[in-house]
């Protein structure tokens, strides 16, 4: 095992200088591109890096049982693309062997750690920016109740439960949380179930909770519709989902988002490589560079602006450490 | 047993069932074992399965095995994601029924003309359905197209311009929604019973109507219809059908079809609820739909029971984790209900020359279920929160008891699986 | 049935020139018959010659390839079963064509259903049926399960499915083959009443005794093609029998007998539970455990039956179907679990499996040899096999011997002249009296000491009947013991050499074969003449 | 003999029109979605231009075939019996874990370890087909719905044993919950010398050409041996043939049943150990699911026949590992699903039909040769 676990960060990535015409591969999770989510986001990152670093890109989706994930990286690794970038959690695993494999090609993978040196982990902070959304959930909630709804119950979702709730109990330790994963780990029907995300919420909203926070990909928008029956308000998840949500009577129960830059990710790393930064470390996307955070389209929480900012500082400054388990 | 007969029971049955519910919420205090927002939720997600349980009935009645159900129900929600995005709910409920009326077509072909094994034309349905659609996506929703633009994306369409309309039985479930206020009473039995009302009638989906509707309406159909008779007929010895002028190829076709609009209707309720297409949304329900038949022994009836299992279990469990561990209670008051009648029929035949020829195996049933009472009881008290994976796998735990404990008195047409040529002799 | 109105009545059907060719066979070959209204008229052959698929062309399941159809002198062309029943024609098939899971009334109906509002009108089909059967003496309830009925029964619902759709017409194809002589005289009562109100009937049967008792008139077909036309009051049925092979007529009669002393199957108080089996309690004898039942009232399908059979003795076992001989044969081959005891030779078989009652010595040839006896999409030498995969030579060690099995499938075929072109060949290719052949073959080749022949002919033409019959008397003298049960009561009493009739699970009569009729036989079979023991 | 051949020369030629059919409807699709067809076909065939590519090429393609093959071998042996076994998925699932997780406690020689993680493998899988089986024949459960069943349960069974009691060490930051890494002498040798003496680059993939391979040769050959050639195979043909016949030939339903799905759950219980032992090391959660199911496609393919089955798993992971190609062509990639489907319900429909004409074609000759055919010229 290559862990190297580096705490450093992106704004530490180190510089040097570029080397001919860059040709950036990305394998991207189940589901691919168009998912209107986190491979999306990842995708952002890579045109961005089409536009702004000239870069000449390809993109791979894995089959539907996720079996060739590895194979996608080494065909992108003999077709001659280097950097090499993963998406999701799940490349882990293959990227570590991939890179044993390439050892003169950079790869990065999104959500897991590095393990090789020419590996570097991507990781966000999605703790850190889950709680904030429990500050705003627990401060905006007059009945001193709110929802949790996880799509699948692995790890990382946990840690957004972790924070979402150290940041709820922050405001109030006498707040009622209520949390629901719809499949459990492996089952990944979870992330595409908006019907159950619908009677998981409608369920929270029956109790008394104002308002809900979902991770649960897709399942999310039941989450959304429970809310605005029951005229509630819910949190969503990745991206600005007030604007990625094209239903208008969904789009006004969004109070915020909890924003995962994977893009700024992506980008950064392509970035650094271009400049002659190596792998194996870590880059976490935390709070402190933006790499989580809250979105504050449709104005809804900034009169408690002051709060959230407080809380950030706290956290940046290191005087909270947010879990990441539950 | 006469029809009057069963239907007493069956009365019974249910009075029983709610008298336990309602005793077991009363000793858990989770109120949601029989609230109106479970049930509610139980109907929600029965109906995909009920209707794709109806799918199963209709092929199954006419012989054919339908096990490619799921794949039909995939084209059915990506046909109506697709059409209710440009056209609304109307178009959608049509699109989807379409889209699933093509596979059972494709089956049809498969099955009846080429007598192709029906498992297997099923299982390439299966693989079809989530191919095609993913294909579609891949080429109509990508990046650029107006549907990207509108919403849409390769796992997911924009969102039906007009979702169908919602009714509620007035008075009682609405307005004044005396029934509401009765459930939050809290009163044995009487809260209970307002709960399952009001949730079965407050703020219903106008698609769960008419699929609730079909359920008597195929029974009507095929049980009382010439049509139906032919239908069956095909299914229990189309030989004997085809020597009567029946045109059993035309009747399989129409079955099949039938039954692949019937799982493309599921379909269609899924994108209904997500008001959008969502790959992957019907995550084995055409395989559950396909159980709750068997469960309900090839009837309206009983498949309506078996999709209510499941609808209730999940609903259940998504609503309160926690009051699963109640069934525990339930299943040992069941197994103490049918001790007392073993008991009292033991009793009753007081002669010794009966007990004899009861043997052995009796005593050993007995004597499991008085064990099995035990253990249920026992986790009851000392278990308050089951893992996670244990509740989810409670509708299919129940659904494996029930087929144990009813499974012989299940009875599939005669000629379900049969390839039939025609003029040539089984 | 009075020749004046015979001569009278003009063609119902005529048939001129029918050619049918399956792949490789010609089933039909320039066919003409004339078929006078209001007559019986029979159809003869032997198995394969062509009948039904004739009366098939007729009924518009088949379509010939050449030739012409007329009916009531018009010419007509059917697609469907549903053109011949719209020009009167209705057909008793062979098998019979009955969903189970049915009434009578929705079978009877099926295809022509009277509906009101668009639902199935139940009230008027019961009052049409009723009607119906009380014209014609068919006696029916409409509302039974069909799985409830006797063989008898399911006839009369066959022909009611006919009558209902007002067919003029009908043809019967071996409708005899499964009812007992009373019934075939009901059955022939009926059908004397419905040509007298002026309805034809095609009938077929391999019971040339019957065919001369009903018809007005008769055609042979041999190997696809008309031979003669016959009046049945110049024949009799051994001429009629040498035109439809050719060749004389054999005869089921025993020579002398070879029963010896030695009980080689010794069957006693065997019983049987119509609702699930359960073990006795132990230690209790099986008398009073069958007593115990008695009193509790239960339906027994097997009662107390007790019988030996000696080495070399052939027991002819008499009944309606439904009585209880398929479970006797169940039961002791051990498909089905039943109280009391079965012995071969000195060993008692009670509790053991199927398979090491075959081992010990039990021949099986099974009353349907689709259904027990074949596997129709094996080849031959598999099934020669079948059966027989513990015993040498099929099996060596855990394998099959291929070379083996092959080698005594070429036996079996010299010896019991299976016409095939070779092992390897599939069982369904086969016409039924090669695979009737087959396994009389296999079930004599592992020189059983016991040998169950249930219908060992049924269906079989005359000449493979000959030669089935001479194995099972080569067997007897040798020292088999067998059990002969038959639905062809000459068979029965011409080979056994005693004769038990079983009537509802009990046995109710010994006879001696050398002094009985088939008639009286009959009479026993039905319960007409009470079980008083004659030997 | 000439009859077998026959049939034999009729099933490959239906076959190949299937095939070629497919392949004409999916070019149809591909032109509808805007992309080249002879490209995609191109893309097919095309494992890079780099000798290390092909290799990896080869390898990812031969490292699916395995588990397809032994996932169609599983569901075979029951469907020679008409018993579906559509258990397969939960059965490979929960065996896949429990050998893994057994296999992680101890330290053994090299080929002791590997045996004993065959065998805890065929046994989780066998004794978890046994339920439906007992089920089946205590309480004539159908054994379609009770394996529905038991695959949601084994599914989320595997889920909690695999962040519950099997769970094991992960690395910092590492978000896959996996059981305990295996020992290296569970590592099933890789078969890369193959490539070595054709004087071919060995391929760099993860654990190159899996060694199982091997394994699943041998299993094919016996589940061959013991379906054609064995008493035991025999019962099962006649079974699956004719049940009232194969019963009252002493064959007993119950028993055959039984020994049946648990031969086929053990079969099963393999289908995840060539990736578990040649590539991953663990039974993580990313481990692959599906394959039951696809396995039913193979072994109906493969006619329920191990050759047929190699070559229908050959054919599926043929075309799988052209999932990065085809993108790298923009072809959607989701034709490979399409052309599967359409291969599988053309083949069989090709099956259909040539059985018949086969059948036709022997009772012809069966007829011919025993002079039937020649109706007697006698007059009337
Ligand atoms: N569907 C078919 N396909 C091929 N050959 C057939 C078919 N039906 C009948 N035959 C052939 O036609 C011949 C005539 O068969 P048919 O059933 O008409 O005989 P049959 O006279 O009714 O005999 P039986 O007395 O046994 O009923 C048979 O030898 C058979 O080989
Ligand atoms: N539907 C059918 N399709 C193909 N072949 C058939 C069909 N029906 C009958 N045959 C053929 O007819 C022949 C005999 O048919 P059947 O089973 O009716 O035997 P049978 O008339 O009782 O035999 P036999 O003439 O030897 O007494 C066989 O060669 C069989 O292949
Ligand atoms: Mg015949
Ligand atoms: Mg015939």
């Amino acid at each position: 095992g290559g862990d190297t676990g580096g705490g450093t960060t992106a704004s530490e990535a180190p510089a040097g200088e570029s080397e001919g015409t860059l040709k950036v591969g990305l394998a991207f999770d189940i589901g691919g591109r168009g998912d209107k989510s986190f491979n999306d986001a990842a995708y952002a990152g890579l045109e961005k890096a089409k536009t702004e670093l000239g870069a000449e890109i390809k993109e791979l989706s894995p089959a539907s049982d996720g079996s060739n994930r590895g194979d996608l990286l080494r065909q992108l690794a003999d077709a001659g693309y280097n950097p090499i970038i993963g998406v999701g959690f799940a490349y882990g695993e293959d990227i570590k062997k991939t890179a044993e494999e390439y050892p003169d090609i950079q790869f990065a993978v999104v959500d897991s750690a590095s393990n090789a040196p020419n590996v570097t982990g991507l990781l966000f902070a999605e703790e850190q920016g889950s709680y904030l959304a429990g500050v705003a959930a627990a401060t905006k909630a007059e009945s001193g109740h709110v929802g949790f709804v996880g799509g699948v119950e692995n790890d990382l979702i946990k840690k957004f439960e972790a924070g979402f709730v150290a940041g709820v109990k922050s405001v109030k330790s006498d707040i009622k949380i209520d949390v629901k994963y719809l499949t459990p780990d492996g089952d990944f029907s979870g992330f595409k179930a908006p019907d159950k995300g619908k009677v998981a919420a409608e369920k929270m909203f029956q109790d008394g909770a104002d308002i809900v926070y979902h991770a649960a990909g897709d399942s999310g928008l039941g989450v959304f519709q429970a809310a605005a029956a029951a005229k509630k308000k819910a949190i969503g998840v990745d991206s600005d989902q007030r604007q990625t949500v094209k239903e208008s009577n969904l789009q006004s129960v969004i109070m915020t988002s909890m924003l995962k830059r994977v893009d700024v990710g992506v980008f950064e790393f392509i970035k650094a490589f271009q400049g002659g930064a190596k792998g194996g470390t870590n880059i976490t996307y935390d709070l402190k560079v933006d790499g989580v955070g809250l979105a504050t389209t449709g104005g809804e929480i900034d009169d408690i602006k002051d709060k959230l900012d407080a809380a950030k500082k706290d956290i940046v400054d290191g005087k909270i450490t947010v879990p990441s388990k539950p | 047993m006469t029809r009057v007969g069963k239907y007493h029971v069956a009365l019974v049955g249910v009075a029983v069932l709610l008298l336990l519910l309602s005793l077991v919420r009363l000793v858990s205090g989770y109120d949601d074992i029989t609230s109106s927002g479970t049930f509610a939720a139980a109907l929600l997600l029965a109906v995909p399965i009920g209707l794709a349980g109806l799918g199963g009935l209709w092929a199954e009645r006419a012989g054919v095995v339908n096990i490619g159900l799921e794949g039909m129900m995939v084209l059915g929600t990506w046909f109506a994601g697709w059409a209710g995005y440009q056209w609304g709910a109307v178009a959608a409920l049509v699109a989807g029924l379409l889209g699933g009326a093509l596979g059972g077509l494709l089956h049809a072909i498969a099955t009846v003309t080429f007598g192709v094994d029906h498992i297997i034309s099923g299982v390439a349905i299966n693989l079809l359905g989530p191919g095609v659609t993913r294909f579609l996506s891949e080429v109509l929703y990508k990046e650029g197209t107006q549907a990207a633009e509108a919403g849409a994306g390769i796992t997911s369409s924009p969102a039906i311009t007009s979702p169908p309309p919602r009714v509620s039985l007035p008075l009682l479930s609405d307005g004044p929604d005396l029934l509401g206020r009765l459930e939050s009473t809290h009163w044995f039995l009487l809260s209970d019973l307002a709960g399952i009302l009001r949730g079965l009638t407050h703020n219903v989906n106008m698609l769960v109507v008419l699929a609730v509707l079909l359920l008597p309406l195929t029974f009507f159909v095929l049980w009382r219809t010439a049509f139906g008779l032919r239908l069956r007929s095909a299914g229990e010895n189309p030989w004997a059908a085809e020597s009567l002028g029946v045109n059993v190829y035309l009747i399989k076709y129409v079955a099949v079809v039938i039954s692949g609009a019937f799982a493309g209707l599921g379909g269609v309720f899924l994108v209904f609820v997500s008001t959008k297409y969502v790959e992957g949304q019907t995550a084995g329900r055409g395989f559950i739909g396909l159980a709750a038949m068997i469960f309900g022994n090839w009837r309206p009836g009983g498949l309506a029971a078996g999709a209510a299992l499941f609808g209730y279990a999940d609903g259940l469990q998504l609503r309160s984790s926690g009051a699963v561990t109640s069934f525990f209670l339930f299943g040992a008051v069941l197994l103490l209900i049918y001790l007392g009648q073993q008991v009292r029929r033991l009793l009753a035949s007081g002669e010794p020359a009966e007990m004899v020829t009861r043997g052995a195996r009796q005593y050993t049933m007995m004597a499991a279920a008085a064990a099995g009472m035990v253990v249920l009881f026992w986790l009851w008290l000392t278990v308050d929160q089951l893992p996670n994976e244990f509740v989810f796998i409670t509708p299919h735990v129940l659904t494996l008891i029930v087929l144990l404990v009813a499974s012989q008195r299940l009875r599939m047409p005669k000629a379900d699986g049969v390839s039939y040529r025609r003029g040539e002799q089984h | 049935m009075s020749s004046d109105t015979l001569d009278a009545a003009r063609p119902a059907v005529e048939l001129e020139g029918i050619t049918k060719r399956f792949p490789g066979v010609v089933a039909n070959h320039d066919i003409r018959i004339s078929v006078r209204q209001g007559t019986v008229h029979a159809i003869v052959g032997e198995n394969g010659a062509g009948k039904s698929t004739l009366m098939k062309i007729l009924y518009g399941m088949q379509k010939p390839d050449e030739g012409t159809i007329k009916v009531d002198g018009k010419d007509v062309s059917f697609r469907s079963p549903s053109d011949a029943i719209d020009a009167g024609i209705g057909m008793v098939h062979q098998h019979f064509m009955l969903a189970d899971n049915f009434t009578v009334l929705e079978n009877i109906v099926l295809g022509a259903e009277p509906t009101k509002a668009g639902r199935l009108d139940v009230g008027a089909a019961t009052k049409r049926i009723t009607e119906l059967a009380a014209a014609h003496g068919l006696r029916v309830d409409p509302g039974r399960l069909v799985e409830d009925l006797g063989v008898g029964d399911r006839q009369r619902v066959e022909i009611l499915k006919v009558l209902y759709r007002g067919a003029r017409i009908l043809i019967l194809d071996e409708p005899t083959a499964v009812l007992v002589p009373q019934e075939v005289d009901e059955l022939f009562q009926n059908l004397r009443e419905l040509t007298a109100e002026g309805l034809t009937v095609i009938f077929i049967s391999h019971k040339l005794d019957e065919v001369l008792d009903i018809a007005d008139e008769i055609t042979v077909i041999r190997r696809g093609t008309t031979v003669a036309s016959v009046d049945p009051h110049e024949v009799t049925a051994r001429q009629l029998a040498e035109l439809m092979v050719g060749s004389e007529l054999p005869t089921p009669e025993t020579r002398e007998s070879t029963v010896t002393d030695t009980v080689m199957l010794k069957v006693s108080h065997l019983t049987m539970e119509a609702d699930g089996h359960r073990a006795a309690p132990k230690g209790m004898p099986v008398e009073r455990y069958v007593d115990l039942l008695r009193e509790e009232g239960r339906r027994l399908l097997l009662d107390d039956v007790s019988f030996d059979i000696h080495k070399g003795e052939i027991l002819g076992l008499a009944g309606v179907e439904g009585n209880g001989q398929s479970e006797l044969i169940e039961a002791i081959m051990g498909i089905r679990p039943a109280h009391g005891g079965i012995a071969l030779g000195e060993q008692d078989l009670s509790g053991w499996s199927t398979l090491r009652r075959r081992e010990a010595g039990i021949g099986y040839i099974p009353e349907d040899r689709h259904r027990q006896g074949l596997l129709l999409e094996a080849s031959l030498w598999e099934n020669r096999v079948l059966g027989h995969q513990t015993r040498r030579p099929a099996r060596s060690g855990i394998w099959i011997n291929r070379r083996a099995s092959r080698a005594d499938t070429w036996r079996i075929i010299e010896d019991y002249d299976v016409r095939t072109p070779g092992v390897d060949t599939l069982a369904l290719a086969l016409s039924g009296g090669n695979q009737q052949k087959l396994i009389v073959g296999r079930e004599m080749s592992g020189e059983p000491l016991f040998l169950i022949a249930a219908h060992p002919t049924r269906g079989v033409d005359v000449g493979a009947q000959a030669a089935i019959w001479d194995h099972l008397r080569e067997a007897r003298a040798a020292g088999l013991a067998v059990l002969l049960i038959s639905a062809d009561l000459d068979e029965l009493i011409g080979l056994s050499d005693c004769i038990q009739v079983i009537y509802r699970g009990r046995l109710v009569a010994a006879l001696d074969p050398s002094d009985i009729t088939p008639e009286r036989l009959g009479g026993y079979m039905t319960g007409a003449i009470a079980g008083t023991e004659e030997s | 003999m000439p009859a077998g051949l026959n049939r034999a020369l009729f099933t490959v030629a239906g076959a190949a029109v299937a095939i070629v059919l497919a392949i004409a409807i999916c070019s149809v699709a591909i032109v509808a979605a805007g992309a080249d067809p002879l490209a995609a076909f191109a893309a097919f065939f095309d494992f890079g231009a780099s000798a290390r590519s092909q290799s990896n090429g080869i390898a990812a393609f031969l490292n699916r075939a395995v588990p397809l093959f032994i996932a169609g071998l599983a569901v075979a042996v029951g469907f020679r019996m008409n018993l579906f076994n559509i258990g397969v998925e939960g059965q490979y699932r929960l065996a896949a874990i429990c050998a893994a997780y057994v296999g992680s406690t101890f330290t053994a020689p090299k080929p002791i370890q590997i045996t004993v993680i065959i065998l805890v493998a065929a046994v989780v899988g066998g004794l978890y087909a046994l339920i439906p089986a007992v089920m089946k024949v205590t309480r004539g459960v159908n054994e379609v719905i009770a394996t529905i069943m038991l695959n949601y349960i084994a599914i989320n069974l595997t889920s909690y044993l695999v962040r519950g009691p099997f769970a094991g060490q992960r690395a910092e930051g590492e978000l896959t919950t996996t059981t305990p890494d295996l020992p290296e002498s569970a590592m099933f040798p890789n078969l890369n010398f193959f490539f070595d003496w054709f004087g071919v680059l060995p391929p760099t993939r993860g654990g190159g050409v899996w060694g199982f391979l091997l394994v699943a040769v041998v299993l094919g050959l016996v589940v061959w041996v013991v379906l054609e050639r064995t008493r035991f195979g025999f019962d099962v043909k006649a079974s699956g043939l004719n049940g009232p016949a194969a019963l009252a030939s002493g064959v007993n339903p119950k028993t055959m049943v039984i020994a049946a799905m648990v031969m086929s759950g053990a079969i099963a219980g393999l289908i995840g150990l060539p990736e578990i032992l040649g590539d991953r090391g663990a039974f993580n959660s990313n481990f692959t699911p599906g394959l039951g199911f696809l396995g039913i496609a193979v072994a109906l393919l493969g006619r329920n026949k191990p050759v047929g089955i190699a070559i229908a798993a050959l054919l599926f992971a043929f075309l799988d590992r052209a999932q990065g190609a085809l993108q790298i062509a923009e072809v959607p990639p989701s034709v490979i699903t399409i052309i599967q489907g359409v291969i599988v319900l053309l083949v069989v429909v090709a099956n259909e039909v040539t059985n018949r004409l086969a059948l036709r074609l022997e009772e012809r000759r069966a007829a011919r040769q025993l002079g039937r055919n020649s109706p007697v010229e006698v007059g009337a």
